[in-house]
């Protein structure tokens, strides 16, 4: 098999699902000759031409509501959205419209589309280029939200998310695009909307987190063995929106604790969802409470992005206070 | 105001122009055809108007002074063909053919309304008929019409999309953006603004500095055009020619349909506490109604008493639609929960038993 | 002293500060001559003339841009967005921009503001007429944000919030915004930012609320009160962001038990936050999970808003069951 | 896209052409000012793109190329004028006085970079300059100009707002908003479009339909003009018409700089994958630093040996700045959680005391 990386994957699924289906198409600002600045679609455009890859005027706003049209139309629009920190001048189309139309159309007309674009921090990017806010997006019925943190699992969640019937943010964690590199089978296979995966089993507590963080935690996780001979069920959830909250639980539930790590500012973010949902369900099993390592509640900073960032030091310092809790 | 030099077929006294002679004008059978909805479609207004007083719908949204600007365009449309509206085209949707029952059933929000009562009234939609879902965002239906149409482009198709919007609509960043990438990418759409003059409260002039709406296509490279909106006639011309460009692969217009909403923004509002009587009176002096009414009747096509005749059938034709409509009961509780994806969800499951459970 | 309802204690603090402070302006779509579609702005216009008070083009976006300006340079804007649905348009602006204004230029540049809006259901205004947005505001650091349930409350608060240096998102709870009626002392006098309220003391339950819901829970406490001799503290938050925390947990100390009750849909809600950290502080405290009665997770329906909305029955049946847990 | 036909009074090949005669030139000692900055701006680019590709900072963006449209126009300002930035308009910043110190530590994001290494590189801002904090969001900061030009209309004030920002940034709904206001409101703005022909990898002719940014202006009621942006001279004389005019309440304008971007679009970008350099090579033909020094040392001002001289100088002056700029420490930690709010909020707090104990 061979070995790519997130951004290879993501390229090899959007080629397949644009072979398979001509009404699949990818918009977005230096997405077509050029291949997007992170080169995610590289080649579609001379594979597919302009009629199915092209460029937009540099207008948020304009990309998410020409998807919004095209998908009404019947086609299935790809937009991409250079960096997640550059989304909100579409919030109003996503949030209010693409979220809605479903709904408050009686089921008649509908939005199918994958908003697909870079999030997250670790490239020195600062306030702008840098955001993680997926809990905007999971905040806001109607919308499924995706992140993967591997190869396999963006390509897998990237084609289930182009054939779903729903508006999807597809949340890519650009720190390691070209850093995690797997196997990938060639050819199509889907991964399940709302599946989280347990990346290593554990009895001393349970690690819920997605994207880049997935590696850091992995990391931490490693070290609690090695010099805590605590092990460790690390989540990596790949779906947010709807979020496999039986995966979730079942795992507390076995292991007692819980921690939540995600890079988004820590207040209203998604482990704060992810807490009060595991104490409704779980509390009796609970040794601890549930622990949030996140970013602080700040804009994303530049020169001190380290020390916002979950750290290997971090999840290890919060979870030894939790085990001694 | 009322000298404005929008392009003009029907005089306001109900007499033809010079332009008539240029433009091929609509038959009487196609008038009188529009003349009857039109009529409806005022009638209609106010009944539901009455209601929503009386307590019986929650809210509305008139449009009496705009039916020529909004019968006109839609009627220069094909079935294959789009519409995109915004919260006052009901005139539209008549010309759509949208069932008089349905719409009635989405003002009350019961279990017949094809939205299911999801929204407010005037929100309605209608895939079958290719007439959007509307939303009470402003402008944000702009966007989404290029988009439509850019697909259409994209597949080949020979559609054009109609998208209706206010002047107020026109100051927001999701117009800039529509008409800009229609013009980038040169689709097959018409950008219609009914220029009521006002917004709720807000007077034109306090949305642009322009005088001419329609000049601002100028700025995306498309055609612009003002038209005299209570013009039944020339508005039917101006947007005929904007389809068949569109059609044809001339790419997208802007027209501006200069007019006057007569009643209030909607029944929650007064326009008394913020605009001139004297403005609305020289504007109901123009009603699109009297002046087509005036036509017919000058041409021989239509009579006092056929006028008589029509209103009563339009009486009656609303009270048996109101009196069904109001026996149909409100949508089933368990559709709070569909449609917010195709499928539900677990947690919006739960949250359904939840609610069957806590208000047991 | 006089009793108003919410709108002319708001009318009444915008008055006042605008007499205080000639820094002080009133920009939004409609506030000018005509007073606002709720008439909350009634006669500013006519007292502060044109320069101070007045109408905007249609245009989020540009109503929050301009109030950056006038903060940038000094004045002290009070924007007004007609409905809190409508504030999207303008998010760019204000989770971008306003927000991280002070923060990214290191502390030089500051967009002291208070951007009022109506929020919330209750008056057949279905999906766009509705919305509580609150939790979007409250991720976003950099911002503040208060939602009162009174005209005490609100006239202390929004005094509060003008003079205040960050910028704030004032939620007033349109539902009540004629209903609830008390007296408000004449002249000018703050509430302080971040500090809520107890209603009713109580020793069984307790439940934090905020907005309109306030009342829909006092009511709930006298219920529970009457027909099962349980007596609830009823904690208005008042400010969400930087929330009353303190409060929070003195109560849920005492108490034992914790609900949260607000309109917005529950994922990822400001509940699922207030839930995190009552369980992170207070676990050994509980009596049993810290519950949620919130809106449900689709779109603000219109026929059915009644069913959507917690209500006194919904609030009372989710308490019975924590009370039994 | 060369025989554009851009106001113009500077040659391409250093000599004067007819307007010259209309126009009053700006002097000798002027014209050396600027001269010197805009070498400074070039050096400094091409200095700091190598400390990039060393890995001494982590990004920058230059502006070679663009200098004679960023600085002739900064420069027709005064003190108490506001200028309002994207990230390309280092030479503003020069012209404005930016110390070159404090430049360079926002580069490193260090201690003592004023805007406390929060910022990418090139996102300074400085409050007593009256030179507004740099955001990356593509067009936000034009409505902000607006605002901050409407604040002082309202108070009276004797001030007027530059803004600036790229081809690209015109198809942003804030550029709709802000223009549009700016005409309603008839505020004391100047909009300076640096039409650099591409907006990364996209060109011009993909942002907009029309031809001439310049014309957009006609949509809002307010003035524009283009000018030839590598022109240091025709670019200064027309933005002080538009100062002027702006000054003695005649309002805004929009000014379009026909420019072109000589480098990538950051460090990030390679232009290479997206453009010919047939297109690069024709620009570089008109290079405004070339143009104006054929001017200076055409008029006897200035002297091949005066040049090199002076790039002594400047290499030494950036050296020793890079030098202590580099010695300067991060900023401390605590700086992540200061100025979010005016005073540090309880949730804050907490967060700074947990990263303190976890990272113990
Ligand atoms: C984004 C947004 N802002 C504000 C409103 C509230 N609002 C509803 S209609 C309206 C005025 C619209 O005026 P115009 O576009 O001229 O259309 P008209 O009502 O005159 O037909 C306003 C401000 C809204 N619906 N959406
Ligand atoms: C809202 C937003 N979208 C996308 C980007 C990514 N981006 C940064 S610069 C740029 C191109 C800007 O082009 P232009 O406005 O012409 O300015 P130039 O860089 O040419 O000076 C893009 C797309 C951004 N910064 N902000
Ligand atoms: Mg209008
Ligand atoms: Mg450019």
């Amino acid at each position: 098999m061979p070995v790519l990386n997130i951004i290879q994957a993501v390229n090899d699924a959007l080629r397949l699902e644009m072979k398979r289906d001509d009404r699949v198409v990818v918009l977005g600002e230096d997405v077509g000759k050029f291949g997007g600045v992170f080169r995610a679609t590289v080649g579609l455009y001379d594979e597919f031409g302009p009629n199915r890859v092209f460029d937009t005027p540099l207008a948020e706003a304009g990309i998410i509501a020409t998807a919004i049209g095209m998908a009404l139309y019947g086609l299935r629009p790809v937009p991409e959205i250079q960096f997640a920190d550059f989304i909100y001048p579409a919030f109003d189309q996503i949030v209010n419209e693409a979220a809605k139309m479903r709904y408050r159309s009686g089921g008649q007309f509908t939005c199918p589309m994958v908003i697909r674009t870079p999030f997250g921090g670790g490239i020195k990017g600062g306030h702008y280029h840098s955001q993680s806010p997926e809990a905007y997006f999971v905040h806001t019925a109607g919308l499924k939200v995706i992140a993967p943190s591997n190869p396999y699992d963006a390509k897998g969640l990237l084609i289930s998310a182009i054939r779903d019937e729903n508006p999807v943010i597809f949340l890519e964690p650009k720190r390691v695009y070209r850093a995690a590199r797997s196997e990938v089978p060639e050819g199509e296979y889907q991964i399940p909307i709302g599946e989280a995966k347990i990346l290593s089993e554990g009895n001393d507590l349970t690690i819920v987190t997605y994207g880049a963080m997935v590696h850091t935690a992995m990391e931490a996780a490693t070290r609690l063995k090695d010099e805590d001979n605590v092990t460790c069920e690390v989540i990596d959830l790949r779906t947010l929106m709807p979020y496999d909250l039986r995966t979730i639980l079942g795992s507390v539930r076995k292991t007692g604790r819980a921690m939540i790590v995600h890079e988004a500012p820590r207040t209203c973010g998604f482990g704060a969802e992810l807490s009060a949902a595991i104490t409704e369900r779980a509390l009796l099993y609970l040794e601890g409470p549930v622990v949030r390592v996140t970013g602080f509640d700040t804009p994303f900073p530049y020169a001190l992005e380290n020390h916002y960032l979950p750290s290997v030091g971090r999840i290890t310092t919060a979870a030894r206070k939790l085990l001694n809790f | 105001m009322l000298d404005f030099k929008a392009f003009n077929i029907l005089h306001p006294d109900g007499t033809l122009g010079e332009e008539a002679r240029n433009n091929p004008s609509l038959n009487p059978e196609q008038l009188l055809f529009l003349y009857r909805l039109m009529l409806l479609n005022r009638r209609l207004d106010e009944r539901m108007i009455m209601l929503q007083r009386q307590g019986r719908i929650g809210f509305y949204i008139g449009s009496a002074g705009e039916e020529a600007a909004i019968m006109g365009s839609a009627y220069a449309l094909d079935e294959r063909d789009w519409i995109v509206p915004c919260y006052r085209e009901l005139g539209a949707a008549l010309i759509r053919g949208y069932p008089l029952f349905q719409l009635i059933c989405q003002f009350f929000g019961n279990a017949e309304d094809i939205v299911k009562g999801r929204q407010m009234p005037n929100h309605y939609g209608n895939r079958q008929l290719r007439f959007v879902s509307i939303s009470s965002p402003v402008g944000t239906q702009i966007p989404q019409a290029t988009g439509i149409s850019l697909a259409i482009k994209i597949r080949g198709g020979s559609e054009v999309v109609l998208v209706y919007f206010g002047d107020g609509a026109t100051s927001q960043g999701d117009f800039h953006v529509g008409l800009n990438f229609a013009g980038v990418y040169k689709t097959p759409t018409i950008f219609f603004c009914r220029n009521n003059q006002w917004a709720i409260s807000t007077p034109t002039r306090c949305q642009t500095a322009v005088e001419n709406i329609a000049s601002k296509a100028q700025a995306y490279g498309i055609e612009g055009v003002q038209v005299d909106g209570n013009d039944l006639l020339a508005v039917h011309a101006v947007t005929s020619k904007a389809v068949e460009r569109a059609r044809q692969g001339g790419g997208a217009t802007l027209i501006e349909a200069v007019t006057f909403r007569l009643g209030g923004h909607s029944t929650s509002d007064d326009p008394k506490a913020y605009r001139d009587e004297k403005q609305v009176e020289q504007w109901r002096q123009r009603d699109p109604l009297v002046r087509l009414r005036s036509y017919l009747i000058n041409g021989g096509h239509w009579t006092e008493d056929d006028d008589t005749g029509l209103e009563g059938e339009i009486k009656e034709q609303i009270q048996e639609n109101l009196k069904r409509a109001e026996r149909v009961p409100p949508p089933a509780v368990d559709t709070l929960f569909s449609d917010v994806y195709d499928t539900i969800p677990w947690h919006l499951r739960e949250q359904q038993e939840e609610l069957e459970g806590e208000t047991e």
